[in-house]
Parts: structure tokens; C-alpha cells; sequence
């Protein structure tokens, strides 16, 4: 058994595999399924300061290896949170990390605050590149200026650990990466979504009614995977990566190219207990290669 | 930790192409299968293809519980259940079940309608099992184009009497199931309808007990990513905001639905 | 039988299936499989000024429908072209497009004003969005600065039909149609491949050579439609759909979201004939739905 | 127009798995087989998986012309071989072929030394039948780990004596191919050496050619996208430049490669 713990920032994670937002719910819908208190932790679905009813139906398209959605960040608002789900999940023994939203720097601030009052939640992950909403979302996260402005507002009044998601839509990520290091971010996570379309043919319509939406499965996993290594190389923060993990060897891949953890996403539709395989498999892994923890592998790529 | 969904893989003890463009098959359950209601779904996983990327759901039709068999009706519609009908006995399927919500029978109700068409009527022996249970009288009315697409209808039997409209009048009176003769003033004396097929057929059905005002529940087939309430891509607008046809459905009562405003 | 007939700029094209650069070497190679006249064109692979050995092997990686590539613009320069592999190609009954690079801008257009001598070669598509190449390449497509340049300088040497072809690692791919529109392109061509990267966990070493490559295949269809609906809605000359083409529904979705004619790329590798088979479908497509002539399905997509 | 490869669905008539990590598969081609020339290969679409995007390059093992028989002899090392494997009787595999270049057979040389190891001899039989026919003496020199890497012995023999050597000893003579004895002063009188194995082997062969300065041609088992000239992928570094594995090969004349400067 090799030692799978890993730190990010101030934050000891009991393993690498921790589950990406959108794609997990609030961790409670997963109990059918498996023992949350296995993970090193779970990003919740999207926040936002109040109530989204999100995009009209149909939200979903699947493509070659991968899925378009359009879910437009439905939630029932950061109070419903606090108060209805938080009490209801606080006490899984893993780390509980908020995805959180706004159409505008103002919002995205008074959700953070309310943040740091909830004892268990020891992070939050700044979506500044959800592609599915028209305002904000990932206009922040695809100039500097503006994924600096936000990232700044929130650290100045986010006490704990600030994890940003970055957003794959654009030229340069690793500047982008940078930027948000310099306006105080302690993680950065990535990718988010691919911004793509689906047509129906017979119809002549876009499947999905938003039009475009974010494509996301293996699919993504080579532009993710380059991503990963293009942000380890720019900044000093620890990266999360996520993108198309499948398996205990996609994972050790994102790790090689630098991520200090991983983010299982649609993975977790087509197998809601792969991220438990995922923890097995990179234990056996390391196991087999003599490898005493799995912080020897992070960054490990030789060229 | 109470982990009370089935996620395995199940053998194929038998899989069936009766009419041209539905199958029907069994699988084998490595483990005791929990209680199934009916309405209740499962998520396949037909992993053949790189189109075929997600599960597909489909309603569960029987159960076995001594033998731990579970069995489904399909339509072949497009990639992944072509890929199913292409499977053999033997091989293994991986499937989740059981998901979602489903129809509430009641002991109150006297004598209920049950109105389907093509894969819709999927999990209307499990119903009829439960409202023979309780009591209740069911009549079903089962439509399709022509009189190949109306399956089932001896398992139907079993439950309560079994009418039957084609559009091309091959087989029972002709037309639409909402033009058939049951609906004719004086005909018409039920506590309730349960309605699953396509959804123009759902709705004119719906606006009929919406007429009679009468209670009436839809088993919805949106698309979905996940099928257990993680994804929310599987949302219908209801009176209470989007909400999860895989959990908060696959069966609503269309008072709840935006349906008729 | 439908009509399947359509024009880029001043070029009429018998139908509009053409074969995209590096994926159909120079036609010639498939006589063993079709006849290559049925084509709407081919693109020939990427020219420069000099002989080129491309990058070191290994230079491809498979993916999750899709693969990574890294040749990195080996071909014999353009003389060789000339003198060499157009005599042996030029009567085909079928445009010809010589698809053409260069580390600075004087060597695009000394490459350009070689190709205006060529009668058989009616049009140019000038890639400024090789992500496989050190020195310029997809420099050029990623800013609209150097864009314009580069596409400005050809205008004025190039007489004949001029098609540039855009970088999809872009943040905003409309903007940079637009100007090169604004520079002189007769019409673009779109998506080049995304900039990707495959990891071997076993020997914990990039898979490629040059560890980044370009990303092709079915897996980048979902962006290469959203480009393409995005760039066709922001310009005025014609958009050639590239990106994962691998059937006549994939090319009539592209015409849909707004492509006067598609190129198939890494399909061919999978099979040399898909192309005929492309026809045959978009036709019998548009029999069964009584539309007349393929152009009325360019850009027919209803919102 | 001449289209000269063949490309077409053909029936698999026989597939076996004789020992662990090994098959050999013979399909039926649906048209007549073009001439094969030994070294040649075939594109295979074992299109099962989403993983397995790419045909893959298999040399051609023989070919039965009159019943329109091609066979293949394939190790099994990941996704797409695997799942070959799982592959049964009647089942449609689409095939490519023939493809690349082959190997040179001379009526000049009177006695020639071919090594190979894993399924790098898939290639040996047709290149044995056509030796044969050009009364070139062949000896076949077939190196594994141990024994039961050793096969198609008995097919070989019908062309050449065969040699044999084991890492483990378990069968023939201990070492690697390169310690075999014929290799020692004395034992030693080819007039050629063909090779096709894993590349250090090849290289190690290539090397003892090099030094005997006699002539020695390789097959080359690089990553292929198209395998039919296209892509570019497959190329190796020639004292020409870089050239293509699929066309200018798979074999190559030692002297063209940058192996030994
Ligand atoms: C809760 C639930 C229960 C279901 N029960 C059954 C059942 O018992 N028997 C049965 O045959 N089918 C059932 N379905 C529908 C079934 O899931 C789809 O027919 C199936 O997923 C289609 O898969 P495919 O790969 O063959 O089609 P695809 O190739 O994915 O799609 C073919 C066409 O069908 C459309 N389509 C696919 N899935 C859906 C969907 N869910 N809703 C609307 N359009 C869709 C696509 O847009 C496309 O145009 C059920 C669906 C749900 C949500
Ligand atoms: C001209 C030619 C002839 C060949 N003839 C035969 C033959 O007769 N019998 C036979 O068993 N094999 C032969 N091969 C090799 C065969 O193509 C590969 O073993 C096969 O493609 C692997 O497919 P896979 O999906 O199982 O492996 P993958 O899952 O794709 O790969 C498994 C591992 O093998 C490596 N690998 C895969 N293909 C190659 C390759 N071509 N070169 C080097 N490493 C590779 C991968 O990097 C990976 O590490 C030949 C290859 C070529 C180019
Ligand atoms: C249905 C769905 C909903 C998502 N919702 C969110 C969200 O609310 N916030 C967020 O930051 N990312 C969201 N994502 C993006 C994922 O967290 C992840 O970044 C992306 O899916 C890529 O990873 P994958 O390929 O493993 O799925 C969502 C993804 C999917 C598929
Ligand atoms: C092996 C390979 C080589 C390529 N070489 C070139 C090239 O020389 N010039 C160019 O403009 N595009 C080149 N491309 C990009 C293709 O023309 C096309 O834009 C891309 O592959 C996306 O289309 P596809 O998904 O259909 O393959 C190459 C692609 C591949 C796979
Ligand atoms: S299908 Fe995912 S929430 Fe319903
Ligand atoms: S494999 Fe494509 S050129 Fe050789």
C-alpha cells in the first residue's frame, strides 16, 4: 500500500482522486453507490448566489467519446446550501469543496463570504469558465484583467483555500494561470469544458437549445492533458487536473504532466463507483513500480 | 453506508427480436434484485461504439426476484439499441437499477385506464401487477401504427381487459388512441389514467383527464446523461421549477408539469 | 439526383467533398483506392519553401476517437512540387489546392508566388494554424495582428482563389476570420487541428516526440462545428467545415451550421473511400428530403 | 483507374489462440487476393472500441489464392489486439491490402540466415515459399524468452532448417538470438540475413551483418496512422532522409538506415 496522500496548499487530501463539479451532485446522490469517505474529496455542483431554474431542455448531446451539456448551472442558491444540504452532507469524512458562480464580481463575492463560515468546507473552486451561462461564466475566464479582478475581489474576502478553475477556451492558459496566481489564488484547477456544438441532421436543428454547450469526456483528455502540463510548467500553485479521466492510468497520466490531484467527471455517469476503482488502480500502480508515495509521480514526465 | 442500487453485470439469458424494430431480453442478476416498482427504470451500459459513449435507460418490465432475472422492451431507435439487438446470449451487459421514481397505485381507485404506445408500455406489467394487488380494475388501451407494433398484449391480459386502436385500423378500432371509442362520453368512468408513449400522444391523453378532471400520471423519457439525479440534464418544467425526470420522475402527475397552463 | 454543385469565391466545384491537407498526401496515393475525379477537390499536403524532414519519430498517438499527430510539415519543398509531383498529378479532373506554410512571412509568399504559375492549381489555402512547427506556423493564427500579415502579404502576390485556414486555439476564432476576411482571404477554412498531448504511464515519457501535437478525428467534431457556426455567422465569404468527418451526416451537419463545402481528414486513414461514400450520402440525403441542390442546405440551420 | 489494393469485409473462417498472448486468424476475402509479396502487410479495422480509432498493421502470414485465404499471426499486446481476440467465427473484420514493400529474394544467393523473434516470423512463411522457389537454401534462427514463445516451427521447416534459441534455455540453445553458434567464426557463411523481431534484436542482428558486410534486410514495425503513405507517421530516419515505414517499407536495407553511422 503506497502512501496517497497529497497536500494542496494548507490542505491535506487523504488521496489524488476527488470528483469535479457538475458530475457529483452534492456527494449525497453517490451514497447508493459507494463510500464517500474513500475520496479525497468532492467539488459540489455550481453555486450561486440565488435560485437558477438553468437552460431549457434539451441540455445534453453525446458526441464521439464525450458529451455536450448545456445545464446553465441550475442550483437552489448558496442559502439553500447552507442551510438545506450542508447540514445533510457535512459530516462525510472527506473534503467537501464549493463550485462557485457568478454573472457578476458582486455575486460571485457574497457567495464566498457565506462560504467561510461552513466549518467543513475547507475550499472553494472559483468557476470563472462554465461556457453554458450568457452572463459572466466564462467571459472571466478567457481575458487576464478580468480573471484577475475576480480572483482578487474574492481573495480578499475568502480566508480559506481558493482553488480557480480555468477555462480550456482559450489561446494561452498558461498566462491565464499566471495571472490568477498573481491575484492570489492557492490551486488552480482545469480544464473546464471545451465550448462545442451538435446538429441534428434530420431536424436541422441544434440539439441543444442553448445551441452550444461544453463538450467534456476522453474526448477532451489530449487538449486537457496539455493543458495540465503547459499550467505545471507556468506557475507554482498546484494544479488540479481534470478531463476525460477514465481510469487509474488516465489519472497517473494527469499526474505525470503535473497535477497534483485529479478531478473525475463524466466518468462518473458511465460508472458512478470509478473514482473508487480510480484510487485502487493508482495504489496498484505504484505499488507495481516500487513507488513508495504518489508525490514522486506529480510532475514526473521525463522529456 | 446503504448502498441499495444494483450495479453489476448481468448475463444475457435470452434476447428476443419478435417484430421488426423491438427486442425484447433477460438478464441474470448476480445479486438479489431489490424491490422494483413499476415506473422504476434501469441504465444499460451498451459500450460497443464510440457513439455509444453514455447508458441508456430504459423501463423495467419484469422481474423474477427467485431467479433474479430483470427483463426489458426495446425499440430500436438508433446507435445503442442497434448495438443491443446485435448482442447474444452469454455476454455480459453492466446495468443500474432501479432508478427513478414510479406510478402510485392506489387501494381508492375502483377502475383505472392505462393508455400506451410503442416502447411506452414497458413497464406496464409491473403496474398491472401492483393495481391487481390492490384491487383495482385495469383497462389498458395500447396503441400503434399498425397492428405489428402491438406487442404484450397477452402478458397485458393477465391484469384487465386489453383495447387496442391502430392508426391504420389493422387490428382495433382505427385512429389515435385519444379518438378511441372508450373516450366517448358515457364510456368513459375511470379514477384514473397512467399514460407512457410518445409525447404528443401523452399530452392529448393528459388534456383528456385534465378534461374529465380526473387524476393522470405520464412516465417521461427526456434524455440523460446519468440517470441518478447528478447530471441535471434530464430536467421538465413543472409547476416547482426544472425538475429531474430520473429521480423527482420518470412518472409525474401532469398537474405538476407545465403541460397546461 | 440532387445538385450538388457549389462555388467558393470564383471557383465552381462539382460537388462539395474535398480531402483535407496532410491526410490525402497528393491525391495520388488513393488511385489504389478511387478515382479521384469524383472529388469536389483535394488539398494537397503542407508545402514550404525548402525540403522539410518534419519532426522525429514517434509523431502519432491514438486517442479516444480521435489521434494526435506530430509530423511537423515533412514534404520536399515546393520546387519539388512543381517540377516533381505536379506533372504527375495536374489532369486530374479535379481542383487541386495547395495548401502552403512558411516560418516568416517572405517565405509564404515567395512559396505563393511560385504556386500562381500552376494552371491546375486554382486556389491556395494558406495554414497559419500548424500547431506542429517551432517557428511560425500557429503563431500567425493566433493573433489577428500577425494574421492580417501574413494574409495581406499573400493577397498581394497570389492572383488566384485564396483560402486561409484557422487555428482553433484561438479564444475568439470570429475575430480572426473577420480579419483576415478584412486582409484579402477569398474564403476560410476551418478547424485545423487542436494543440493536444498523450502521456505513456508505463514509461512515464510523452508519447510524441515534440510531446505536444494536433488533435484530429471525431473526438473534435463538437468544436469544429461551434467554429464554424461562430465564423460563418461573422463573415461574408465561404467557409470550408473541417474536423472529424466521418460520414454524410457529419459533413451535412457542418453544411447546416454554415460550411459551403467540407474536408475529410483523418477518416481517409480509416477508409481511403469514405469520401466517394461522403457524396453518395449527401446526395441520397437531400433526394430523400426533395431538396433540389446542396446549397440550400448551407447554413440552414434553424435556431 | 487501376485499383489494385484490396478493400473489403472478410469473413473470419478460423481464429485460435494456440498459446497465451498469441492468435492466428484467417479470413475469406470476398474478391480474389492480388499477389502477395512476402513481407507485405494488411490494415485491419478492429473497430470495437472507442480506443481503437486507427486500423492496425499486421504483416501478411500466407495466403491460400484458390480458396481466397489470408492469414495472420498476432501477438497480443493491448487494446486492439485484445479485443481481436475476442473476435469469433463469422464474424467481418475490413481489410487492406497488400500493402508496403517486400523482401528482395535473389537467385544469386545461394545460402541466407533469417531471425526473427515474437511475431516479427509472420512474415517468414511467404518469404520461405519464395526463397524456395528461387532455390535460395534458407536456415530460420527463431529466438523467444522461452519456450513457449517458439511457434510455427513446423510451418518453417518446410522451407529451411530451423534454429532455435530460448533466453531461459527451455528450448533449443540459451541466450539471446545474437549467442547463438552459428553465429561463431567458422559457422558462419550467408550470403544475407533477413530479420524481423523486437528492434534490439534487429539491431543486434543488423550489427553482425554490418561486420560480415554482407547484406541485411529488416522489418520495421513502426506506429501507423494510414499505412498506406499518407500521414507521415510512420517514418524512419534513412540516409535519404525520413521515410515512410509503409511504403518505402517495412523492410529496409540496413545500409539505408541510420543504425550504424
Ligand atoms: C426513464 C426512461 C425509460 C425508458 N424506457 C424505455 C423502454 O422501456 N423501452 C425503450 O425502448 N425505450 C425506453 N426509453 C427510451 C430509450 O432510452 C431510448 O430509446 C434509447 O436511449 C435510444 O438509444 P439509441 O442509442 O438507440 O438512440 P440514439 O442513437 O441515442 O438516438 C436515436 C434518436 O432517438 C432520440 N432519443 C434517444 N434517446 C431519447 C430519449 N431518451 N428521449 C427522446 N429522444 C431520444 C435521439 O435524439 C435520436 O434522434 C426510456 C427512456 C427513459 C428516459
Ligand atoms: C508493418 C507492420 C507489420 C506488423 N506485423 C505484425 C504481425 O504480423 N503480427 C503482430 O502481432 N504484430 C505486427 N505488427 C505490430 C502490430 O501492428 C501492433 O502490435 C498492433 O498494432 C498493436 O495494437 P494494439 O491495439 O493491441 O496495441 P496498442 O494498445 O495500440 O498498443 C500497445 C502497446 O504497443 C505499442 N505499439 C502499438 N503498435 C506499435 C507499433 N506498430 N510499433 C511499436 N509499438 C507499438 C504501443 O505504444 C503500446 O505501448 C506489425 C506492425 C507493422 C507496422
Ligand atoms: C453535466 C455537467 C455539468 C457541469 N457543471 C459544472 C459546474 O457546475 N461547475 C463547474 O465548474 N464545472 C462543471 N462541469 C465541468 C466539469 O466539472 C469538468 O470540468 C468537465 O466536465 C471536464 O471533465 P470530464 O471530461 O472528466 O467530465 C460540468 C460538467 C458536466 C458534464
Ligand atoms: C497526419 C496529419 C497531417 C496533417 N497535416 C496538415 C498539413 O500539412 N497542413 C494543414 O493545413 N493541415 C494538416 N492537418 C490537419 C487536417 O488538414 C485537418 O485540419 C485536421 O486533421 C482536422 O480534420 P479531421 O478531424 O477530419 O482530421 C493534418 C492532419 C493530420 C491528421
Ligand atoms: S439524467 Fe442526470 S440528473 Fe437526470
Ligand atoms: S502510416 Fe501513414 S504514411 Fe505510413
Amino acid at each position: 500500500m503506497a502512501d496517497l496522500r497529497i497536500n494542496i496548499h494548507q490542505l491535506h487530501f487523504k488521496n489524488p482522486v476527488t470528483t469535479a463539479s457538475g458530475t457529483f451532485g452534492f456527494g449525497e446522490e453517490y451514497d447508493d453507490f459507494m463510500d464517500l469517505d474513500l475520496l479525497g474529496g468532492f467539488f459540489t455542483k455550481g453555486l450561486t448566489l440565488k435560485n437558477r431554474e438553468g437552460n431549457d431542455y434539451p441540455r445534453m448531446a453525446e458526441t464521439a467519446s464525450g458529451m455536450l451539456n448545456a445545464v446553465g448551472l441550475q442550483n437552489k442558491g448558496i442559502d439553500y446550501f447552507i442551510n438545506g444540504t450542508y447540514p445533510r452532507i457535512k459530516d462525510y469524512d472527506t473534503h467537501i469543496i464549493a463550485n462557485i458562480n457568478g454573472s457578476t464580481i458582486e455575486e460571485y463575492v457574497e457567495v464566498a463570504e457565506k462560504l467561510n463560515e461552513l466549518e467543513k468546507v475547507p475550499a472553494i473552486e472559483l468557476n470563472i469558465s462554465c461556457p453554458n451561462v450568457k452572463e459572466g461564466g466564462m467571459l472571466f475566464g478567457t481575458s487576464c484583467p478580468s480573471a484577475v479582478a475576480v480572483t482578487q475581489a474574492i481573495r480578499e474576502v475568502y480566508k480559506k483555500t481558493l482553488i480557480v478553475k480555468l477555462s480550456p477556451n482559450v489561446t494561452d492558459i498558461a498566462e491565464i494561470a499566471k495571472a490568477v496566481e498573481g491575484a492570489g489564488a492557492d490551486a488552480v484547477s482545469l480544464i473546464n469544458t471545451l465550448l462545442g456544438m451538435a446538429v441534428n441532421a434530420e431536424t436541422r436543428k441544434p440539439v441543444l437549445s442553448t445551441v452550444t454547450g461544453g463538450l467534456s469526456g476522453p474526448a477532451i483528455k489530449p487538449v486537457a492533458l496539455r493543458m495540465v502540463w503547459q499550467v505545471f510548467n507556468a506557475v507554482n500553485v498546484p494544479v488540479f487536473g481534470i478531463g476525460g479521466i477514465m481510469s487509474a492510468t488516465d489519472a497517473i497520466e494527469f499526474m505525470l504532466a503535473g497535477a497534483s490531484a485529479i478531478q473525475v467527471g463524466t466518468a462518473s455517469f458511465i460508472d458512478p463507483q470509478i473514482s473508487i476503482k480510480i484510487i485502487d488502480g493508482i495504489n496498484q500502480y505504484l505499488d507495481k513500480n516500487g513507488i513508495k508515495s504518489v508525490n514522486e509521480i506529480i510532475g514526473a514526465l521525463e522529456i | 453506508m446503504p448502498m441499495t442500487k444494483v450495479i453489476a453485470d448481468h448475463e444475457i439469458v435470452d434476447i428476443r427480436i419478435p417484430a421488426n424494430g423491438h427486442l425484447f431480453v433477460t438478464l441474470k442478476s448476480p445479486v438479489d434484485i431489490p424491490t422494483v416498482f413499476p415506473g422504476n427504470f434501469a441504465e444499460l451500459h451498451i459500450a460497443k461504439s464510440p457513439e455509444v459513449f453514455l447508458r441508456r435507460p430504459f423501463g423495467i418490465l419484469d422481474v423474477d426476484y427467485e431467479k433474479r432475472l430483470i427483463s426489458f422492451y426495446v425499440k430500436i431507435v438508433g446507435k445503442g439499441t442497434r448495438e443491443l439487438a446485435k448482442s447474444k446470449q452469454g455476454e455480459k451487459l453492466n446495468v443500474i437499477y432501479p432508478l427513478g421514481n414510479s406510478f402510485t397505485v392506489s387501494e381508492k381507485d375502483k377502475e383505472v385506464l392505462i393508455v400506451g404506445g410503442g416502447s411506452g408500455i414497458a413497464t406496464f406489467i409491473l403496474l398491472g401487477k401492483s393495481l391487481k394487488q390492490n384491487n383495482v380494475k385495469a383497462t389498458y388501451l395500447i396503441g400503434g401504427r399498425a397492428k405489428e407494433d402491438i406487442l404484450l398484449t397477452n402478458e397485458l391480459k393477465k391484469f384487465g381487459q386489453v383495447l387496442i386502436s391502430t392508426e391504420d385500423g389493422s387490428l382495433g378500432e382505427k385512429g389515435f388512441v385519444t379518438d378511441h371509442s372508450i373516450f366517448k362520453p358515457g364510456n368513459f368512468g375511470f379514477d384514473k389514467i397512467y399514460t407512457c408513449g410518445p409525447e404528443p400522444m401523452m399530452k392529448a391523453v393528459g388534456e383528456i383527464a385534465h378534461k374529465h378532471k380526473i387524476e393522470c400520471e405520464v412516465s417521461l423519457e427526456n434524455m440523460m446523461a446519468c440517470g441518478f439525479g447528478v447530471c441535471l440534464c434530464c430536467v421538465t418544467e413543472t409547476k416547482d421549477g426544472n425538475q429531474r425526470v430520473c429521480m423527482e420522475g420518470p412518472v409525474f402527475n401532469t398537474g405538476t408539469l407545465q403541460w397546461f397552463s
